[in-house]
């Protein structure tokens, strides 16, 4: 007797390990950030002016960088503010835009048409100025980073989502909603919703990690964090001076952002095939 | 209504935006801190001096004034003049236009194949080697920050191979393809993961459905089954996201040019941010708002194209 | 072709209309002077062939030699009477250094008479700087100041335009009428705006260009080690410090100010930022300006009694604010340093990383406590130094730092007017000791250009005031 | 003789023995066929019936090896002595289609929807038999000329949605006859075809059959057409074969109690058992006043879509007519049947009665208000009121949602029971339309289409209607069942006098059930009238081939009914 099973294995069977091996990395990213203090070692802002550009060693793990800072502990602490940056920069363009895009794609008509311009309307703002005129406003940081996102990111979510809708929103089982008497907002959180979310599930996971590294990249307008943080991107924006004599002081942070994306891209891809298997 | 019809109506349909747009950007880059005047003539110069430069391009007139005179401006064709260059508007931003459209195509066409590629491998492998591989390469690829692929590229393949330039746009058709190669591989290194990781997702919804069942039952192909009914089914959502980023790059890739030295629009935009070049912020905002109009456009009318139930 | 990226931008070509780095390089190459320097810095005859000055110092004639503009029409007193009194006057970006001129005449076709309204020790060296260019009388009357100075303008020096791409590059061609005759010795010169330094680094190393502008320190070594390019450290008149705002507090209060100073070492912070590469400052002007204070001590790490100062002034509420323009690496370095040894001695402080806009317009406000920064100066005569950055009554504040000692500012005037070099010697040094006794500003370090040259290139150097001299450069292959 | 002796002594194409499925759900393994074990040879007709549920779709779909990843299967299949079940893809890939093709019960989701119908069609001829693109589309118009699609031409160009559920299983069917297989299996091919129409594409299959020699599973609840067309049947119940035999002897002297219920359960057979209008209930005196429903010059158009191109040059096609100037009154408590042809429309009206289309032209009016200018408020009340079975139940049900979750949703939002109570009404429901409890946590995907078709009866009749526009509600259905639901049907009409519009093609059902009829044809209404009448003494051409066509049960002859060409040629 034999056992065949389709191609492959079943898709849900597999959704568990994805989650929680990408469960696993980020949680693993959370507590490092929880425990930062006691597991660094050092004091990540502390400057050594004797120690600068040293290799890594047993002293220094990940090596010292042109302060004389030492690497390992600023890449452990940088877990918290660039997963405090990851989360809270995705939130806001995440909800937005998943609304928006729902609220368009389903109601169609000038609402849509207007919404759409609306998108248009965002995407071809340009960002630099917003930047500014925020930073201005509400002086350097972080935050100034979010609202900066939340005022220009969720255009993707709506695009995404609005193309899914417009599909479902043709479908049968969306008529028998109607047929049902349920009320439209309703209609579109309960039935619309979960079945057009999985491409915004993926593409968050990935947003969360262009956050992190847009961030880095946007310093030079002062957005992001204000130097000293200990910041992964910040630290590969200061680090590439010194890419032929100092290698570490770049790839440490570099490889902490990618693991953390890579446990990110799981946990999107696992919540994939989550909702995948939920039909 | 011809595709014609329904495109003059969306830009009739931007005309308000425009406006809107037009106004929050004026305000808000002169509502910034920042004085162009001073970033205009250096640091030393005499307090009189920037007073009479705000006076001699109107800085210092109350800001309704100031925009009556821009939409004024606007009306007769003319994006005013630069303050920095004192060329006009039109002429900086059509200077700059080449390589960054030059630059989207590129990296648009480098992004593309490796896309369906890739998505295709990692969606019929899925939990299999090829797929991590992609995963991980991806994932690298896209959180690696540009600034830094693009030291290391330039390092490697301008450098020490010296195949490629590092730096420059070049002069005719050829030239470019070489000049810009490096800064599209640098762009299509971070855009091909994310779109990657959406068209995977999507091929994976679509490959067990029933249509798909059936067409197996038929007993075709499973390349032809992929390509025709999975990768169709499956691609809008990417083509979504493919044209807001295709959007925010006509908007100019500001880091791989800063990188790379291309002259770009992006470049140009942050320089005049960064100068309070007034107006050639402002003519450039028009021209993002209008090639955003005409991306999305594009978009619509693939999404309409590839799928019936959709309708313009 | 000579080929060079850096990172300041050229976006006039007027040159009374700018004076901002990138046009600074770029005014001399186009418009030539009545003076030149040489290639060791003397001061030596330009347009003018010779000049007189007047006993009482107040008159000086200059007699022209024959010249052309690039357009191969004749250069005369007109021409240069008529630039003068343009950057000297209403809508010169920089008429500073002119302010002694009472005016200027063409007396005939070769003669150019210039009265003073007091003797100016450093007016001749005035006569060499970026702003004293000469164009084109009839041609700029005749274009439109606007046009002539955007479309092919007219120009006197050793190079012409022949492309200008605004915000990407500026292609100079040789002028085939320039006075001196032989020079420049290349046919064409490069300009290219690149923002990014390690893109002007992998450029030069790829050999798509010839000179890089400013590379870091950090690969100053690296890049001298390599045989086909050359570092030379030329010095430069730009001095690194941190300015405070005496307008509030804590800076206000002198012994804050002191403590401030004393908290940092100097000579550490500057081998860390600099690799060694720059001298630490020891006061408020630059080293490479005439009538530097050398022996002066500077104020040195003395953590003890900064503690006691600070004590002494009360300890400070809150938080100091250093400001740094975002996008400037050093800088940003330095407010790092500055505030962890600051922190050392109890003095607080956080950083506020702002675009450059935002940076001048907080900084003229006083909307700051601390700003580590830099300048330059466009001569060697430190008399537009001491306006700047230190004279309160100068129309900036001293460098918006709101420092306004009644003795400094008396001694600026007065060093301006003495024309004995050794009494000159003796009012700079006292402003600078009473200045950096008062902490005027925190001086930091002085550093050399760190330009970097193929050796393709010979003869190219950056004078510490900032003039290129590609007119006696060549190409070697 | 029949075929199968005649082939009796040669070994069968196809094989299976002691199949077993299960599949991986939340609770666990659940197993859908047991044991099954079947025989079929070149040129034969093997018929499966069974109750709803019973595995016939699974056991068709393990032959093919197209069973969903969650299943698990045990057992052997052997096609011409090879063990499909030990084959890889590939070589699997060269028996589907050209060996085995395959009818799929469920026609609108197994169609491409981004793909016009006409190049659905021609992919196998294309792939498998190498025709070129222009030859592929050609025959797959003269394959829908076959299935009786009208205009082929036009309609190889159309696209899933924009076909009728009819037309869309016809094309379904044209697309596994493209390549000519040798096996056909045939999940339930004609549930949404009127009686004229299926009796061609029976025919059509017995062509085909004889033709080439096709060997042909066919899985149908209509027992008539069983009868008609099957050499052999299988009869199953709980994923078990309770019985397998002569088509003959089967139907004429079932041996397993289920198989006698089944025959027994027939519609047709009922009615002549109980005299006619036994069964329905007579309309109440008519209500003085308003009728409940009244339509009035309905007309429905579907803005035609060309494709890019000819929507560039401007050269769109021209709209479809669905419906045509349709007047008709449909009384309180009634039950108006509707019948006709696929694709004449009738679904289309059921969607304009809850205002899911809106008439290009004409009014409707429920109890006297228009319903097209209805507030939003009015509507909400309207729909509670007013309530629609699709015809393709699966397609209704939100994939993510488990039977009692869809059931409960409407319960839970218009507050018709509350807390606990819920629960208890969910499980009413389901054991109403006789929907095992066990079942309640399944997702449409992991349900047959019986059950599918069941949870959205049940949905239905969760907000306690008074107009229930049901689509075509038995076609999924076995007798056994349907006769079942019929009857919960009839008991409300008489408790409460709920008011139904029943779209049917099964005739029978419509004679024993309906007051009165009313009879489509390409948009219009051809004819309506007390069933009796019409019935009785059809007034329109159309109403008479449509009688004329309806399957019947043999009683004599089996033999000679199975080889006799056109059905329709019948008394
Ligand atoms: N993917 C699945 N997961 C779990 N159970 C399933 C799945 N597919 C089918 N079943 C169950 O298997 C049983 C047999 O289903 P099948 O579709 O074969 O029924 P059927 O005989 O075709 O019924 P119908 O006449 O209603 O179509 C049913 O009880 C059904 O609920
Ligand atoms: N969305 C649509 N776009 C274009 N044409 C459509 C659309 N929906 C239905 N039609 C057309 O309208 C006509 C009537 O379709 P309808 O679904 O009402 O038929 P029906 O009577 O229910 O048939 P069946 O018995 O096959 O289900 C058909 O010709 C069909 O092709
Ligand atoms: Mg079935
Ligand atoms: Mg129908």
């Amino acid at each position: 007797m034999e056992q065949v099973t389709g191609q492959g294995q079943a898709s849900f069977a597999r959704a568990p390990g994805l989650l929680l091996l990408g469960g696993a990395i980020v949680l693993a990213y959370i507590l490092l950030a929880i425990l930062a203090g006691s597991v660094s070692g050092y004091d990540p802002d502390i400057i050594d002016l004797n120690q600068l550009l040293q290799p890594p060693s047993a002293l220094h793990w990940f090596g010292t960088d042109h302060l004389g800072r030492d690497v390992f502990s600023r890449v452990i602490h940088g877990a918290r503010i660039d997963l405090y940056i990851g989360f809270a920069g995705v939130i806001a363009p995440l909800l937005i835009g998943t609304l928006v895009g729902l609220v368009s794609g389903f109601f169609g008509g000038p609402l849509d048409a207007l919404m759409m311009r609306l998108v248009d309307l965002t995407v071809a703002f340009p960002f630099f100025v917003l930047v500014l005129a925020i930073v201005a406003a509400l002086g350097p940081g972080v935050e100034s980073y979010f609202i900066a996102l939340a005022c220009v990111g969720w255009v993707t979510y709506a695009r995404i989502i609005r193309a899914e809708v417009l599909v479902i929103r043709s479908r049968d089982y969306i008529a028998a909603a109607r047929t049902l008497g349920l009320h439209p907002l309703y209609i579109l959180i309960r039935h619309v919703l979960p079945n057009a979310i999985s491409p915004v599930a993926v593409y968050v996971m990935t947003d969360i990690a262009l956050i992190i590294v847009f961030g880095a990249s946007l310093g030079f307008l002062g957005m992001g964090s204000q130097p000293p943080t200990a910041e992964w991107g910040v630290m590969i924006a200061d680090g590439q001076t010194y890419i032929s004599s100092a290698w570490w002081i770049c790839f440490f942070p570099g490889v902490a952002i990618v693991l953390l994306g890579l446990g990110f891209s799981f946990l999107g891809d696992g919540l994939a095939s989550l909702l995948r298997a939920g039909r | 209504m011809g595709l014609f019809q329904l495109l003059i109506r969306r830009c009739l349909q931007l005309v308000p935006i425009l406006i809107g747009i037009s106004i929050v950007v004026f305000a808000l880059v002169r509502l910034t801190p920042g004085d162009p005047a001073r970033l205009l003539v250096g640091p030393r110069v005499a307090e009189e001096v920037l007073v009479e430069i705000r006076q001699r391009y109107g800085l210092d007139q109350p800001l309704p004034i100031q925009y009556a005179r821009y939409v004024g401006q606007l009306i007769i064709g003319d994006l005013g003049h630069s303050f920095r260059y004192k060329i006009p508007v039109s002429q900086l931003i059509f200077n700059h236009l080449p390589p960054t459209l030059f630059l989207v195509c590129y990296a648009i066409v480098l992004t593309l194949i490796p896309t369906l590629i890739l998505a295709t491998v990692a969606a019929r492998r899925q939990g299999q080697w090829p797929d991590h591989v992609i995963r991980v390469i991806g994932v690298a690829g896209m959180t690696m920050p540009v600034f830094w692929l693009g030291i290391m590229m330039s390092r490697l393949f301008g450098v020490s191979l010296g195949w490629f330039p590092v730096s420059g746009y070049g002069e005719g058709f050829v030239d470019h393809l070489h000049h810009l190669f490096l800064p599209a591989v640098s762009t299509a290194i971070w855009v091909t993961p994310i779109l990657v990781r959406n068209l995977r997702s999507a091929l994976l919804e679509e490959m067990d459905s029933d249509y798909v069942l059936a067409a197996r039952s038929k007993g075709l192909p499973e390349g032809y089954i992929f390509r025709r009914h999975i990768l169709g089914n499956s691609l809008l959502p990417t083509l979504h996201l493919l044209g807001v980023l295709v959007a925010y790059l006509l908007g100019g890739t500001v880091i791989v040019e800063t990188v790379y030295a291309v002259p770009g629009l992006g470049q140009l935009m942050i320089n005049s941010v960064l100068a309070r070049d007034y107006f050639v912020i402002q003519g450039l905002t028009l021209y993002f708002a209008l090639a955003t109009v005409l991306v999305t456009f594009a978009v619509d009318v693939a999404t309409a194209a590839i799928d019936p139930r959709v309708k313009l | 072709t000579i080929r060079m990226a850096t990172p300041y931008k050229a976006t006039v070509l007027d040159p009374t209309k700018s004076a901002a780095a990138g046009e600074i390089e770029l005014f001399g190459q186009l418009y030539a002077r009545l003076l030149r320097r040489s290639a060791d810095g003397k001061l030596e005859p330009g347009l003018a062939e010779s000049w007189e000055v007047s006993d009482d110092g107040k008159k000086f004639v200059f007699r022209l030699r024959e010249a052309k503009f690039s357009d191969g029409s004749p250069l005369t007193a007109a021409d240069v009477a008529f630039s003068l009194s343009r950057a000297l006057g209403e809508g010169s970006a920089y008429p500073a250094p002119f302010s002694a001129i009472e005016s200027v005449e063409a007396e005939d076709e070769r003669t150019v008479v210039v009265n003073l309204k007091a003797p100016a020790a450093p007016f001749l060296g005035y006569m060499e700087i970026f702003n004293a260019g000469i164009v084109s009388k009839a041609d700029v009357e005749a274009r439109g100041p606007e046009k002539a100075f955007t479309e092919n303008p007219v120009t006197s020096g050793p190079f012409m335009v022949k492309e200008w791409k605004p915000n990407d590059r500026l292609i100079l061609e040789r002028n085939p009428h320039y006075w001196r005759t032989g020079h420049p010795k290349v046919d064409q010169v490069a300009l290219i705006e690149v923002a990014d330094t390690n893109t002007r680094i992998a450029m030069l190393q790829g050999g798509e260009i010839d000179v890089a502008r400013d590379a870091p320190f950090a690969q100053v070594g690296e890049l001298d080690a390599s045989d086909k390019i050359d570092v030379p450290l030329h010095p430069s008149t730009v001095i690194y410090m941190t300015l405070l705002n005496h307008g509030r507090a804590p800076f206000n209060d002198i012994r804050v100010r002191q403590a401030a100073a004393h908290a940092l070492d100097v000579s550490a912070l500057t081998k860390a930022v600099t690799h060694g590469h720059a001298t630490p400052a020891n006061t408020t002007l630059p080293e490479a300006l005439l009538f530097h204070h050398k022996d002066y001590p500077g104020i040195s790490q003395d953590v003890a009694k900064a503690k006691a100062l600070l004590a002494e002034a009360g300890a400070p509420q809150g938080e100091a604010v250093i400001m740094v323009t975002a996008g400037s690496v050093l800088s940003e370095q330095l407010a790092v340093l500055i505030q962890a040894q600051w922190a050392a001695v109890g003095l607080k402080s956080k950083i506020e990383k702002v675009d450059v806009g935002l940076w001048w317009d907080r900084l003229t406000t006083g909307d700051y406590d601390a700003a580590p920064s830099w300048w330059y100066n466009e001569t060697e005569d430190p008399d537009l130094a001491a306006r700047w950055a230190l004279c309160g009554a100068c129309g900036n504040k001293s460098f918006y730092t709101n420092y306004n000692n009644e003795t400094v500012n008396q001694l600026t005037e007065q060093a301006l007017n003495e024309i004995d070099p050794e009494k000159r010697k003796a009012l700079y040094i006292r402003m600078q000791e009473i200045s950096t006794e008062e902490v005027s500003q925190i001086p930091l370090y002085y550093p050399p250009y760190t330009n970097a040259y193929s050796t393709r290139v010979k003869g190219l150097m950056l004078s510490p005031a900032l003039q290129w001299n590609f007119e006696d450069a060549e190409i070697v292959e | 003789m029949t075929q199968a002796r005649r082939q009796g002594s040669k070994e069968p194409i196809l094989s299976v023995t002691s199949l077993n499925v299960d599949f991986a759900t939340a609770g666990g393994l659940v197993r859908a066929v047991e044991g099954v074990s079947l025989d079929l040879h070149l040129g034969e007709v093997l018929g499966i019936v069974g109750e709803s549920g019973s595995g016939k779709s699974v056991t068709c779909r393990a032959i093919t090896r197209l069973l969903p990843l969650s299943a698990r299967v045990s057992g052997r299949i052997l096609l011409e002595g090879d063990d499909i079940l030990a084959l890889d893809e590939n070589d699997m890939r060269g028996i589907r289609g050209e060996k085995i093709a395959m009818i799929f019960q469920n026609p609108s989701t197994h169609l491409d929807p981004l793909m016009r119908i006409g190049r659905q069609i021609g992919e196998g001829l294309r792939f498998r038999l190498g025709r070129n693109a222009r030859q592929a589309r050609q025959e797959a118009i003269g394959l829908l000329a076959d299935v009786r699609i009208s205009e082929p031409e036009r309609r190889v160009d159309s696209y899933p949605h924009e076909l009728s559920g009819g037309m869309k299983q016809r094309a379904m069917i044209a697309g596994a006859l493209a390549c000519q297989p040798r096996i056909l299996i045939a999940d339930e091919p004609t549930t949404a075809l009127d009686v004229t129409v299926q009796s061609a594409i029976l025919d059509l299959l017995r062509d085909i059959r004889h033709g080439r020699d096709l060997a042909m599973i066919l899985v149908s609840h209509d027992l008539a057409v069983i009868a008609q067309m099957c050499d052999r049947i299988l009869v199953m119940k709980d994923g078990r074969v309770v019985e397998s035999g002569e088509a003959e002897e089967v139907v004429q002297r079932p041996q397993a109690a289920y198989t006698r219920i089944l025959i027994d359960s027939q519609p047709e057979i009922m009615a002549r058992r109980r005299s006619g209008a036994g069964h329905r209930a007579p309309l109440r005196a008519e209500r003085p006043g308003e009728a409940m429903f009244r339509i009035e010059n309905l007309t429905v158009e579907f803005s035609g879509r060309g494709g890019l191109l000819s929507g560039l040059l401007g050269t769109a096609a021209p709209a479809t007519r669905a419906v045509t100037d349709l007047s008709l009154e449909i009384g309180h408590g009634e039950t108006l049947g509707i019948v006709g042809e696929s694709g004449s429309g009738k679904t289309t009206l059921a969607r304009c009665l809850v205002k899911l289309v809106l008439p290009t032209a004409g009014r409707i009016w429920f109890c006297g208000h228009p319903i097209c200018t209805m507030s939003r408020r009015d509507t909400v009340d309207y729909r509670r009121r007013v309530q629609m079975v699709f015809q393709n139940p699966y397609e209704s049900l939100d994939p993510r949602m488990s039977a009692a979750q869809a059931i409960a949703e409407p319960l839970l939002r218009h507050r018709i029971a509350k807390g606990g109570a819920v629960g208890h009404r969910v499980r009413e429901l389901m054991g109403m339309v006789e929907l095992p409890v066990s079942l309640a946590t399944r997702r449409p995907r992991q349900l047959s289409g019986g059950q599918c078709q069941r949870v959205a009866i049940a949905r239905a009749l969760a907000m306690e209607p008074q107009v229930l526009v049901a689509d075509e509600i038995t076609s999924a259905l076995d007798v056994t069942i349907q006769s079942q639901i019929l009857g919960l049907l009839q008991n409300l009409r008489e408790r409460m006098g709920l008011t139904i519009i029943l779209i049917s093609h099964d005739l029978g059902v419509v004679r024993t059930f309906c007051h009165r009829a009313a009879v489509m044809q390409g948009g219009r209404l051809v004819e309506t009238g007390a069933v009796e009448d019409l019935f009785g003494r059809p007034g329109q051409d159309y109403t008479r081939q449509l009688l004329a066509a309806i399957p019947r049960m043999p009683h004599t002859d089996l033999r000679g009914q199975s080889q006799s060409p056109p059905a329709a040629a019948n008394p």
